[in-house]
């Protein structure tokens, strides 16, 4: 890996991190929250592609491993990993995996913007919401005993909000794109 | 413009950024000069409300920054690192991004863009890349995203910094064009050849305010 | 360049940084393996004596610990209307207990010696061949080192807002956070290059 | 110090940044001087392999950059930004930085880190974290952590931007006393007063390659 790869894989490590300071929504009808850093997923994996994003996440899961505070809400530490939470954080690295993937093959520099937004917004959709919820939902079921009903129409009540994420990171993918392009130039 | 600072004065802490000041401006080009952290910028950042004093006050044409925010309109700001004031990446959108949200309709947006452009014969510059402008044509750039909303006062903060001579010639030539009042801060003495006020700062306090020779001697002196 | 580090000759100052982050990660599974409200009130009391005797004013103390404290008991609130009290009462100790440890850790661990540790601790990891622990500690500061910079960029960017009578929305802030962030990742990259810091790749 | 540019030529897609330059450098301090854009800092990138030549080679003390990766620690870089270039926030951490992948050990690296601040009396600078620092002392620390790790050459890009005339003066003084060779890209022209050996770069070109007085001379014609 390149030492500019090295690098901007931290710097999305730390706008994760930086994103855990919005403080993160709690539902009483399930243990997981709602936050700003599934955000920063979306954005590593669309303005980074698929290799480095993915080691952006990998590199916030060693900070969470640490110990160190780096979760929405001041969490952190081992036990991160042993959570109700746990399906989603580590579904973070296939998020951001997948929508890098998708963004590699759906969007390239000759596009107008509406169809580098949509590719943008599709990549974020599938990677962010369809391919991390699998890892949740499923986690919650089985190791968290939700059982899948309660975990699948429990975790509904994130769509409004991703939903609104992948169309910030899609906007927000364009625009880097259009003013600092990575994506294809930086392979 | 009338710009009137009354004991207006800002401490960060126990650092004291601006000792107590009171003066009132009226030129239409003032220039500002003084040491590295002589307290320069916390002067112009004080004129358009972006720091507010920690006691006194500041008026801005009738208007008291602590308390009014619609100074900001009257007053552009060009940073000491203008690719930190280009809020969109390419330069036409970020022209249009300040208008659009002081409600203009599309037409007159583009209009108005287009105007600013021509003014300062930039049009060159409106599909490129912020990020990838040379330093005079950032600071062209964001010259013509300030000025696009009409404020009455312009303030520069080091506008030739990393420029060659040409572009320095360049900016110089276009602050002195300017219909709009303005205050420029730099360390490029000969930009201030022929200002009839500069004012010199030191350690927070005003020492001199003269016309562009007898400050420059003050401020060698202090550098000495 | 910035960081969260402060000097001082506390206790956890002198304590190896290898020593912090294993009492800070068995911490992080402990605190969650209980549900008594006493003992981990007495976890909070212990690590805020830990913390705010590291030397800095408790007004700067306090101030460094304000957003984070704000984000506990704003979940700690949301626990308590929708589960009994005693759950949002475990989750608040729990949390501040391991915040303030943790930002005793961060205050008197310089990147330096993060760097050292986490390099230390994946030295085993290059057996695969997958990775580099050297690569994985620079990741590690280069984090520890980007997050107050991306903060006070979000500052900064504010400002622009401001000077220029713009309003806030998320994407007119995220987009010059990240070209600005991006443009400076690409100067710090040329700077270890130029520097030789990698030496495997250089 | 021996640097020899054979037919090197830099290109980014159809952009030409440096056009083929054939040169040798011996002198021990080389001004560089140009327009905004005409190729200066990528001059200075090949020198230490930071940049490759598209075209053409550049030897270093023997050894091709385009190879011979060790060519970087021969030669030390202060960048156009320096607090881009100040990697850990403590300024004695930094120092340390480059050393430690050096495979140094731990007492050998703390014997260097203080000479270097020694021989730059920049002692009290040790413990102080970099984003605080004024840009003189900024461009100390840089400085410091670069030559601690023992470069025989010394490239600094725009060491005196931002800086007032105290520090300029100051920045002036610590190249004069380098012991190492230096070359020096700037716009202050003042900076290279006394230079034997001062190179003009236009448009991707070597225009002129005289002594300082002739070399300005020449700049100040393009940029007229
Ligand atoms: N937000 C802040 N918090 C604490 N101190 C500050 C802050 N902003 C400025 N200062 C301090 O106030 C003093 C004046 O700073 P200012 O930026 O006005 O200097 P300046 O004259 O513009 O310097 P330069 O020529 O380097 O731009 C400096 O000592 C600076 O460190
Ligand atoms: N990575 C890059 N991709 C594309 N073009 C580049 C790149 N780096 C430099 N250039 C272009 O190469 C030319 C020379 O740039 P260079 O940075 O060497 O100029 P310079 O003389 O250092 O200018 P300045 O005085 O503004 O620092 C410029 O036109 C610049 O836009
Ligand atoms: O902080 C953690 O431990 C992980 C939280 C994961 C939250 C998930 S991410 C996808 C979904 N959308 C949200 O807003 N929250 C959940
Ligand atoms: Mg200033
Ligand atoms: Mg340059």
């Amino acid at each position: 890996m390149s030492t500019r790869d090295l690098v901007l894989c931290a710097l999305f490590a730390a706008i994760i991190v930086a994103l855990g300071i919005l403080p993160p929504i709690t539902l009483g009808f399930i243990p997981v929250p709602i936050t700003a850093q599934s955000l920063g997923v979306m954005m590593a994996g669309v303005v980074l592609g698929a290799r480095r994003g993915t080691v952006a996440v990998l590199i916030v899961l060693v900070l969470v491993a640490i110990g160190l505070p780096v979760l929405s809400g001041g969490r952190g530490g081992l036990a991160a990993f042993a959570a109700p939470t746990s399906g989603f954080l580590m579904g973070w690295v296939l998020a951001a995996f997948t929508t890098g993937y998708l963004s590699e093959r759906l969007v390239n520099a000759d596009q107008n913007a509406t169809m580098q937004a949509i590719g943008f917004f599709l990549a974020a959709m599938i990677g962010g919401i369809v391919v991390l919820y699998a890892c949740g939902i499923s986690y919650l079921a089985l190791v968290g005993g939700l059982g899948f009903s309660k975990a699948f129409f429990g975790s509904m009540a994130f769509i409004p909000g991703d939903v609104i994420k992948a169309f910030v990171a899609a906007l927000v993918g364009r625009a880097v794109m259009a003013g600092y392009p990575l994506l294809p130039a930086r392979r | 413009m009338n710009i009137r600072f009354e004991s207006a004065e800002v401490r960060y802490g126990a650092r004291v950024a601006l000792l107590p000041l009171s003066l009132e401006l009226t030129e239409r080009r003032i220039g500002v000069i003084g040491l590295n952290g002589s307290g320069k910028t916390t002067f112009a950042r004080l004129i358009n409300g972006l720091t507010k004093p920690t006691g006194g006050r500041v008026i801005v044409n009738g208007r008291d920054t602590s308390e009014d925010k619609s100074v900001s309109t009257d007053v552009g700001f060009i940073f000491q690192s203008p690719q930190n004031q280009i809020i969109l990446p390419i330069v036409r959108d970020d022209i249009a991004f300040g208008l659009k949200s002081r409600g203009f309709s599309k037409v007159e947006i583009d209009t108005r863009v287009d105007a600013v452009l021509r003014r300062f014969k930039a049009e060159h510059l409106a599909d490129r890349r912020a990020h990838e402008l040379s330093g005079g044509e950032l600071q062209l750039a964001a010259l013509c995203s300030v000025l696009a909303t009409g404020p009455s006062i312009l303030i520069l903060d080091e506008p030739t910094n990393q420029l060659d001579l040409r572009n320095r010639g360049y900016v110089q030539g276009l602050v002195e064009d300017l219909t709009e009042s303005a205050i420029v801060i730099t360390h490029d003495l000969d930009l201030l050849s022929g200002y009839e006020r500069v004012l010199v700062f030191h350690q927070g306090q005003l020492v001199a305010d003269a016309a562009a020779a007898e400050a420059v001697r003050c401020y060698r002196e202090i550098a000495a | 360049m910035q960081s969260l580090f402060i000097e001082g000759s506390s206790l956890m100052h002198r304590l190896s940084a290898r020593a912090k982050l294993l009492i800070l990660a068995a911490l992080g599974v402990l605190l969650f393996v209980t549900t008594n409200i006493a003992v981990l009130a007495t976890a909070v009391l212990l690590t805020a004596a830990v913390y705010f005797t590291l030397g800095l004013p408790f007004k700067a103390a306090f101030a460094r610990l304000k957003p984070i404290l704000l984000t506990i008991v704003v979940v700690a609130l949301f626990s308590l209307a929708f589960n009994p009290w005693h759950q949002a009462v475990v989750a608040l100790l729990r949390l501040t207990a391991l915040m303030l440890f943790a930002a005793g850790v961060t205050a008197t661990t310089t990147i330096t010696a993060f760097i050292d540790e986490v390099t230390a601790l994946a030295r085993p990891l290059e057996r695969t061949g997958l990775v580099r622990a050297d690569d994985i500690g620079l990741a590690v500061g280069l984090v520890v080192r980007f997050v107050p910079e991306i903060l006070s960029r979000y500052q900064a960017i504010r400002e622009a807002h401001a000077a220029r009578g713009l309003k806030v929305r998320p994407t007119t802030i995220l987009v010059p956070l990240l070209i600005l962030t991006l443009r400076d990742a690409d100067n710090i990259a040329a700077a270890i290059d130029a520097r030789g810091i990698r030496r495997h790749v250089i």
